[in-house]
């Protein structure tokens, strides 16, 4: 056990860095930021001299090492646009992302997981079409549509939620079913093949043949049976949720993250780009290896071969 | 007689009418797609400031706009159908790229587990911690826009996805009996791979794919609505949808009717990957 | 003993289970499937493998294969060793052997029609393509006693036996030198059965194949082997050639076994005398001190639970390992 | 009865409260009712006194400044001219990197001279420099020297209407009336500030009465805020343009015939009757009318695809590809309509859409690489010709792709004299050459667009500000 | 007769099941008195699983019961609700499934499978639920039940596999069991070992057992009655002495033939029956054994024989029942 997580840590420490240094790379070859933060009637010299003061003249792998430096000392440096330590802007973003992310997962794991059994084990009937109807329309309307289609519906003539805010609850609702809806038809549908999957094997007959009533045998055996699957696309998913929550939290101006992330991306933040980056791939490593332990949790044959 | 043939055989029974039913609107959509250049009744590009935001219906100088007209007085029939087309092959090719580097990645780094499993899932996690709109907006930034470098960008950020589902699918099935019996009989691991684990793990990768399907137009979609998915004039469905958006209020059609076809067609999607899923499944298809 | 013309040498193969610690830091109990054991198999020859259920039949089987490392020990097939080996050599040498698995459910692949599955051997081995192999696949299970017809049918739609059935046509696809098989026809009926050891004798007399054969039914044991070897818990405690096993068996538990085969008569079974073993049944993974079947021997004394008794040649060939038989 | 809280939607937060540190619209709007700058604008566009109640011009390059008695900072320390002078050395301070030193760069230093009196100096004479004043915001020394820059930049202090209590980074800025200001009793006791990127949610906003004013609605959304009872329109012309670059210096558009067959093909008037929907007015060169140094003298090009199409054969330049850049930043509509025009005159327009940074790089970059065609939306706050065609046309600046050595003397020329009507005519001849040459071509005068509550009172002015001290509340 | 002096535990009247238009089990009657043992024997793939997954109202979802009545304690299982069903279901009637590996939830504890097969039918506490599958283990001769109660079926070798199905079918003490095969694993002393506990229920409770087996010596260990099917039909069915002494079917007297005995020299050819078993599809009108029969005559392939009663409770399905004499020199 130690020596499993000690190896995963080493990994992913090694993948953590390999994101940043990719990302680094990428970044500092889109440019940088001076142009933006110029007024437009800057001269070439000004420019040259704005960005050398930045220290963005300096050849990348000077500044690649620079950077490393500072990591070393937990030193995350501070954003050259808005002139504050670049872990602070990102930290003060985290809470939204978790609240939005936690909501969307909420909307997704809450519906789609028992909308997919529903739809395993009542094969052909009224509520498995309008449950599909369900998952395919979170499947096929664009994020930017949906939600503002939910603000004019639910914000403007029916007035029951807000149009727009961040922290509170009622503000989150929205923004949740936005981003939640697609995950949660992938989590719909995930969870029913794998069920019905397994619904085929002799242990179910098995199941019924010692007086279990079939949902008894989907709650006690099935389910687990069928986690595989639906466990690895959770760990994926909520990769996705922190920084695929962009357009959701543009519409909804819901200060997280993704949103900051694009902004940074825009206006060449780098530094607020990697905190961010090196925060996601943490989060997505963390639930990756998250993932396997409770593979290795569900299924004891994945446990025993390690 | 081959594995192949073997397995072909048969394949076809009986198919359900929803299945023909969609498969019928699939080829509809796509022939339309094609045909687009032949049967639209305008030109997708060509303007009309004067006739701006019309409604369904609307007539100009004896052209009529069946689906009305977007917000420089285009024809929105005709800019579906060839929208149609750049959905289409953005998200088809997409999914292909991914899928098939995706899922033998996945399988190889779960069937031959050991170093070349850590490197292939490290390779993997680095590549879904990079915000896929990260990547799209640097790609195009560094690379320029386009067409090709969209299925690029798209097929790139999404093929950890299929790795990380055939990965963990290879795990569990690899450990099975007839796996073992393969291996015994001579089997390479390339044979093992797509005769006997591949379709034993297709269940989930369709899953993933069909889902994936929806989502490429989505996501091209995203893009569009930052301004970073297909160049102008050409149009996708969802370009159409992200200038839509503006004029709900004032022009309700022009999401309206891309909307609907992409409803469609992820309907029909699913269903048929529902279907082919259960053909690759003996058991549920005597049924 | 070493005969190069030997198919299989095992020598001291030892496998073991657990105890390495789960991912979750359970250590689970070491269990001592198979201990030490040493078998030679001659070309053209059967030996049978019997022994109760959980003794490390199926473990030592899947060690010869390859299928399973074992902790310590050698396995030669065909003079070439399997443990160790890498995969393309562990491909050259599974040319050489195949194995009838034990559960036919899941050794068959739910996706592939049973014709695709006898193929494949023949397939990777580049033995026979296109209307040939189509013969061959024909031919093949018309041998086990499923017509052409099946083919293109999947397990699902078998019963247990037919499955069986496709399992053998696949072990026997390739003519292998040396099969293994993990209890073949204890799944099917006796008129199959029939058929299925006239056809694995049939190749044997033919192609001269050697079969490493686990079964409960000593009756069929009687039938189809030359040399018998008896597990228990791991070890082997008695080894004789067939005629000797069956006139005189040694080892208590043989004895027992012996009474216990049921006859096929009803007469004669019910009013057979049998030898009841009592006692507690041990685990593998908590083996007795000593003999490991003092703990249910009729025989058993003192000695029994502090000396392990080794495999020693008794007068008529035998190899038996009891201090007292 | 008074409203206590104004809350305005804004696309986005500041970026910093630091006045010295950001220029951006939206950073402006808020620190600007935090801090009182030295010189300001009327509605009119004229510059009067804020902070400095007079100035004069001891010779050509200096001048002295008369501070203002009786304001005081946030805290209630007195501004005095110490504060000014440490204000423009300040971000005159190469370690401060401020981005907007170039705008200020033209100042060698600044000394107070009296408790009352600041003198400045400049490197030559620069007739731009009240102009370019009217951006400078004085800051405290004491609390700045106190704090530290990156704390100041947290927790700003000024002289202004409004001292900033809350700044929740990326959400929003609260800010309450500072009851000690100098100049009137601010109107609102709350100004919340928020950040809002989408139009369409500004919009939801202010209908359910969430804000109270968005900034930036675009024209063609207008019609969806004028549907609502609750709401209106807020409009004035500014001295933004919008403009057309065309590439002198590269590409098809190399050919002057090709650029005035562009400049023929375009119909600014439809663009700005159809896609403005009226939010916007022509105009025929490259500025705006709120623009010192803007003439009507000079004819633009009128709308004539035909005479376009001649030219473009006479280029021999039929089927010519040109690439169009852009960044989402700009409006797509006018951007594929003037595509549409070009093409249908013979020209091959592709466009190609990144980011702002990318498009930024490419566009100030090398001429090879800057594309045929780019549009722009120019306003440099400063309402003078010289902020304008000096920056995107003269040669050797970022934006030029062009170069005419007459043109380049005229607006150096007409940069350094302080003759007003002097001026005035150097200009008129340099907007005859670029007319000639068409490195850029002006299609409108831009108007800025805000939505409001029917009962807000407000006249926007054309720098684009927003003075809450100016707002006030109708019941 | 005998059979009458009892009701009847369970009986199976003419039952009929459907596998894609085939009848794969075809017309199969018979029944079982409480404290008998019943068992069926046949080719493998003609029907026995099928029909025992039909007494537990278990079918695959291809197979469809086209026709027939199956009745526990005189109730017929069609008419009861589901609900009543899933309580007679491990209580009233259990089964051993054939494939014990496969019948197993691999990612539940063998331990937690039998506990919730007693818990299901008693409101016994899990302790209490452990102790009496610990009991069940001691019972089926598993050593070290403790350990072995906690771990998963890809543990345990296939014998144990098949002794936890027994467990988990006998724990509820069921008045009927269907084991299909529960031996076949087994190495004979445990055989014996299970044999002697099912004739202990057999004896002390009046279990009713039908059992489904390839092993002669089994039935003849165990069995009260036989019932031989051949393609889905029942065959013969006999009292276990008189079937052994004197098959009345040509097919059960070849199936008899072809157990190796001990006067067959080793590898010598067994008795076979030649060709195989008709699939589904190809059933004709006549008798289904008809294409491998020594003493078919054409009536035989037109026309399907009835089951013959030959006293003793001995009936077969045979046109030449008089003509067996001949089977006899055949298989000799
Ligand atoms: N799910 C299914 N789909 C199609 N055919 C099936 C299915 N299950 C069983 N069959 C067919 O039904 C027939 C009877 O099967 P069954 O399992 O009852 O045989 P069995 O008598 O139990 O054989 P065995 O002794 O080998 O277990 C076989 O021919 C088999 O191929
Ligand atoms: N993967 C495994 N992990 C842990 N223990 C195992 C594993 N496989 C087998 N065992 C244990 O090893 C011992 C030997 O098992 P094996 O399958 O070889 O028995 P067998 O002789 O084939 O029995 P059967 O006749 O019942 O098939 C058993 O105690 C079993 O529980
Ligand atoms: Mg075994
Ligand atoms: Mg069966």
């Amino acid at each position: 056990m130690v020596r499993y997580a000690a190896e995963r840590l080493i990994q992913a420490i090694i993948a953590i860095f390999g994101v940043l240094t990719i990302v680094f790379v990428v970044m500092h070859l889109s440019g940088d930021p001076t142009l933006l933060l110029v007024p437009q009637d800057a001269s070439a010299e000004m420019i040259a001299q704005l960005r050398q003061q930045l220290g963005f003249d300096r050849p990348i792998w000077v500044q690649y090492l620079d950077y490393l430096r500072g990591l070393a000392h937990f030193d995350f440096g501070i954003s050259v646009v808005q002139r504050v330590p670049a872990a602070d802007i990102v930290a003060s973003r985290v809470p939204y992302t978790v609240m939005l992310a936690s909501g969307a997962l909420l909307v997704a794991i809450g519906m789609g997981i028992p909308a997919g059994i529903v739809m395993a084990t009542r094969r052909g009937g009224w509520l498995e079409r309008l449950l599909t109807a369900i998952v395919v329309t979170g499947q096929s309307v664009p994020t930017f549509l949906s939600g503002i289609v939910l603000i004019f519906v639910f914000g403007v003539t029916l007035r029951w939620l807000p149009t727009s805010g961040s922290g509170d609850f009622v503000s989150l609702i929205m923004p949740s079913i936005a981003l939640g809806a697609l995950s949660m038809s992938t989590f719909a549908r995930m969870t029913r093949i794998s069920i019905i999957d397994e619904l085929g094997k002799d242990y179910v007959r098995a199941g019924r043949a010692r007086g279990l009533s079939l949902s008894a045998v989907v709650f006690r055996h099935v389910l687990r049976n069928a986690a595989i699957p639906v466990i690895t696309i959770a760990a994926l998913e909520i990769g996705n949720l922190l920084a695929g929550a962009v357009i959701v939290e543009t519409v909804f101006a819901w200060p997280g993250i993704g949103q900051l992330a694009i902004q940074s991306i825009q206006s060449r933040d780098f530094l607020v780009v990697q905190v961010i980056v090196l925060l996601i791939s943490f989060v997505y490593v963390m639930t990756s290896v998250l993932a396997d332990l409770v593979y290795a949790i569900v299924d004891p044959r994945i446990r025993m071969a390690r | 007689m081959n594995t192949a043939t073997f397995a072909i055989r048969q394949r076809i029974r009986r198919v359900p009418l929803s299945v023909i039913v969609v498969s019928t609107l699939l080829l509809v959509i796509v022939l339309l797609a094609i045909l687009a250049p032949w049967i639209a009744p305008a030109d997708p590009a060509k303007q009309n400031l004067l006739a701006r935001l019309k409604p369904p219906g609307f007539e100009l100088r004896g052209i009529t706009y069946w689906l009305g007209t977007d917000d420089l007085g285009r024809d929105l029939l005709s800019r579906t159908l060839y929208g149609a087309g750049v959905s289409l092959s953005v998200a088809i090719l997409s999914v292909v790229v991914s899928t098939l580097l995706g899922v033998t990645l996945g399988m190889v780094a779960g069937w031959f587990r050991g170093k070349i499993e850590v490197i292939i899932m490290r390779l993997v996690d680095i590549m879904m911690s990079i915000p896929a709109i990260l990547l799209a907006v640097l790609t195009v930034a560094v690379l320029g826009p386009g067409f090709l470098k969209l299925v690029l960008v798209l097929g790139l950020t999404r093929w950890p996805r299929y790795t990380r589902v055939a990965y963990a699918q290879t795990l569990q099935v690899a450990n099975l009996p007839f796996i073992k019996a393969s291996e015994l009989a001579g089997a390479g691991a390339a044979r093992i791979l797509f005769h006997h684990i591949l379709p034993n793990i297709a269940g989930p990768v369709l899953i993933v794919t069909t889902a994936e399907f929806g989502l490429m137009i989505l996501m091209e979609a995203g893009l569009s609505f930052l301004g970073l998915g297909i160049q102008p004039p050409a149009a996708s469905w969802g370009s159409i949808m992200s200038v839509g958006r503006q004029y709900l209020e004032r022009a309700w059609w022009i999401v309206a009717f891309p909307g609907a076809c992409l409803f469609l067609l992820v309907f029909s999607v699913n269903v048929l990957g529902d279907w082919l899923r259960d053909q690759l499944d003996p058991r549920s298809r005597s049924r | 003993m070493s005969d190069t013309n030997n198919v299989l040498e095992i020598r001291d193969v030892t496998v073991h289970f657990g105890g390495r610690g789960g991912l979750l830091g359970k250590a689970g109990p070491v269990v001592k499937a198979v201990n030490g054991v040493n078998l030679d198999i001659g070309r053209g020859e059967t030996v049978a493998l019997v022994g109760e259920s959980g003794c490390g039949k199926s473990t030592l089987s899947n060690t010869i294969v390859g299928l399973q490392p074992p902790n310590s020990g050698s396995v030669r097939i065909g003079g070439e060793e399997v443990v160790g080996a890498d995969r393309r050599k562990l491909n050259d040498i599974r040319r050489k052997v195949q194995m009838i698995f034990q559960d036919p459910a899941l050794s068959l692949d739910p996706r592939s029609t049973i014709g695709a599955t006898i193929a494949e051997p023949l397939i990777v081995r580049r033995i026979a393509k296109g209307k040939a192999l189509t013969e061959r696949v024909a031919m093949l299970l018309q041998q086990v006693g499923l017509r052409p017809e099946h083919a293109d049918r999947y397990p699902h739609q078998f019963s247990g036996g037919q499955r069986q059935r496709v399992v053998i046509a696949r072990a026997l696809a390739l003519e292998p030198d040396l099969v293994i098989c993990d209890e073949p026809v204890s799944a099917l009926d006796v008129s199959v059965r029939a058929q299925v050891l006239n056809l694995l004798v049939a190749l044997q007399k033919r192609m001269g194949v050697s079969y490493l054969f686990v079964s409960h039914d000593l009756g069929v044991v009687r039938h189809i082997c030359d040399r018998v070897v008896v597990m228990y818990l791991g070890r082997f405690v008695e080894m004789a050639d067939r005629d000797t096993f069956f006139s005189s068996p040694k080892h208590p538990y043989t004895r027992a076994l012996m009474s216990a085969v049921p006859e096929a008569d009803p007469m004669i079974q019910r009013s057979k005398e049998r030898i009841i073993l009592h006692g507690e049944l041990p685990s593998p993974a908590n083996m007795p001190s000593g003999c490991p079947f003092h703990t249910r021997c009729p025989l058993a004394t003192e000695i029994c639970s502090e000396v392990r008794p080794e495999l020693t040649p008794r007068p008529d060939g035998a190899l038996v390992a009891c201090h007292h038989a | 009865q008074t409203k206590d809280t104004l809350t305005i939607d804004l696309p986005g937060d500041a970026a910093t409260l630091d006045p010295h540190l950001q220029w951006n619209t939206d950073s402006y709007s808020i620190y600007r009712n935090i801090f009182d700058n030295l010189l300001t604008r009327d509605v009119k566009g004229e510059i009067v006194p804020q902070i400095a109640s007079s100035w004069k011009y001891l010779d050509d390059k200096t001048i002295e400044f008369q501070i203002r008695e009786g304001v005081t900072f946030q805290d209630g320390s007195k501004l005095t001219a110490e504060d000014v002078a440490f204000s423009i050395n300040r971000i005159i301070d190469p370690k401060l990197k401020s981005p907007q030193l170039s705008q200020f760069d033209q100042i060698a230093k600044a000394e107070a001279t009296s408790p009352t009196i600041v003198k400045m100096t400049t490197k030559s004479p620069y007739p731009a420099l009240l102009a370019q004043l009217v951006k400078l915001s004085i800051v405290p020394k004491a609390y700045v020297e106190k704090v530290g820059d990156q704390e100041f930049n947290l927790k700003p202090l000024g002289s202004g209407p409004y001292k900033l209590v809350n700044w929740q980074k990326g959400v929003q800025s609260e800010l309450e009336a500072y009851s000690g200001y100098w100049r009137v009793k601010p109107p609102f006791q709350h100004v919340v500030f928020r950040s809002v990127p989408d139009v369409s949610t500004r919009i939801a906003d202010l209908k359910t009465g969430k804000a109270d004013l968005i900034r930036d609605v675009p024209p063609d959304q207008a019609e969806s805020v004028k549907g609502d009872s609750n709401s209106q329109i807020l409009s004035v012309p500014t001295e933004r343009v919008g403009y057309l670059f065309l590439n002198a210096q590269a590409g098809a558009t190399k050919d002057v015939r090709v650029r005035q067959a562009i400049a023929y093909a375009i119909d600014s008037k439809a663009l700005v009757e159809a896609l403005l929907e009226g939010y916007g007015a022509p105009v025929n060169v490259v500025g705006a009318k709120p623009v010192f140094g803007y003439t009507e003298k000079v004819q633009g090009y009128a709308y004539d695809p035909e005479k376009a199409k001649e030219l473009i054969k006479a280029a021999g330049a039929e089927g010519a590809k040109v690439e169009f850049l852009t960044s989402p930043a700009y409006s797509r509509a006018t951007i594929e309509a003037i595509q549409q025009m070009v093409n249908d005159v013979g020209l091959n327009v592709e466009i190609s859409s990144s980011d702002q940074a990318t498009f930024l790089k490419r566009r100030q970059g090398d001429p090879a690489n800057a594309g045929g065609l780019a549009f722009g939306a120019w306003s440099c706050a400063c309402q003078d010709a010289d902020g304008i065609i000096f920056p995107l046309f003269r040669t050797g600046s970022i934006w030029a792709k062009y170069s005419n050595g007459k043109y380049d003397a005229l607006v150096d020329k007409a940069r350094i004299i302080l003759d007003q009507d002097e001026r005035l005519k150097l200009y008129e001849q340099a907007y005859e050459i670029l007319r000639e040459d068409v490195p850029g071509l002006g299609l409108y005068q831009a108007y800025a667009v805000y939505g409001a509550n029917k009962k807000l009172k407000w006249q926007p002015t054309a720098n684009e500000a927003m003075f809450v001290t100016d707002m006030s509340w109708q019941q | 007769m005998e059979m009458q002096v009892t009701d009847p535990l369970l009986s199976v009247d003419s039952l009929t099941i459907d596998i894609g238009g085939a009848n794969v089990v075809d017309d199969v009657s018979f029944s079982v008195a409480p404290g008998k043992v019943m068992a069926l024997v046949g080719e493998s793939g003609c029907g026995k699983s099928l029909t025992s997954y039909a007494m537990l109202g278990l079918l695959p979802p291809a197979a469809r019961r086209t026709a027939g009545r199956i009745l526990l304690q005189g109730e017929d299982l069609a008419a009861m609700t589901e609900r009543q069903f899933r309580k007679a279901r491990g209580k009233d009637i259990s089964i051993i499934f054939q494939e014990p590996t496969a019948s197993l939830d691999p990612l539940t504890t063998v331990g937690a499978q039998i506990v919730e097969a007693y818990r299901a039918h008693h409101g016994a506490s899990r302790a209490q639920a452990y102790e009496q599958a610990r009991q069940m283990l001691v019972d089926v001769g598993i050593a070290d039940p403790d350990r072995r109660l906690h771990q998963y079926p890809f543990e345990l070798s296939g014998g144990m596999c098949q002794r936890i199905m027994i467990s988990i079918a006998l724990i509820c003490g069921p008045r009927v069991l269907v084991a299909d095969e529960p031996t076949t694993a087994l190495d004979v002393t445990i055989q014996a070992q299970i044999l002697d506990l099912m004739k202990k229920l057999v004896a002390d409770r009046g279990t009713a057992i039908v059992l489904i087996t390839h092993d002669m010596g089994v039935v003849a260990d165990i069995a009260d009655d036989v019932a031989v099917m051949y393609a889905g039909r029942i065959a013969e069915i006999a009292p276990v002495h008189a079937l052994f002494q004197a098959p009345k079917h040509p097919y059960t007297a070849l199936l008899l033939a072809s157990v190796p005995k001990l006067e067959d020299a080793p590898k010598a050819d067994l008795a076979t029956i030649e060709g195989t078993v008709p699939t589904p599809n190809e059933f004709g009108v006549g008798c289904r054994f008809a294409d491998r029969c020594p003493l078919v005559t054409d009536k035989c392939r037109r026309e399907q024989p009835p089951l013959f009663d030959c006293g003793g409770g001995h009936r077969s399905a045979c046109w030449h029942i008089d003509r067996m004499v001949e089977i006899c020199e055949v298989a000799a």
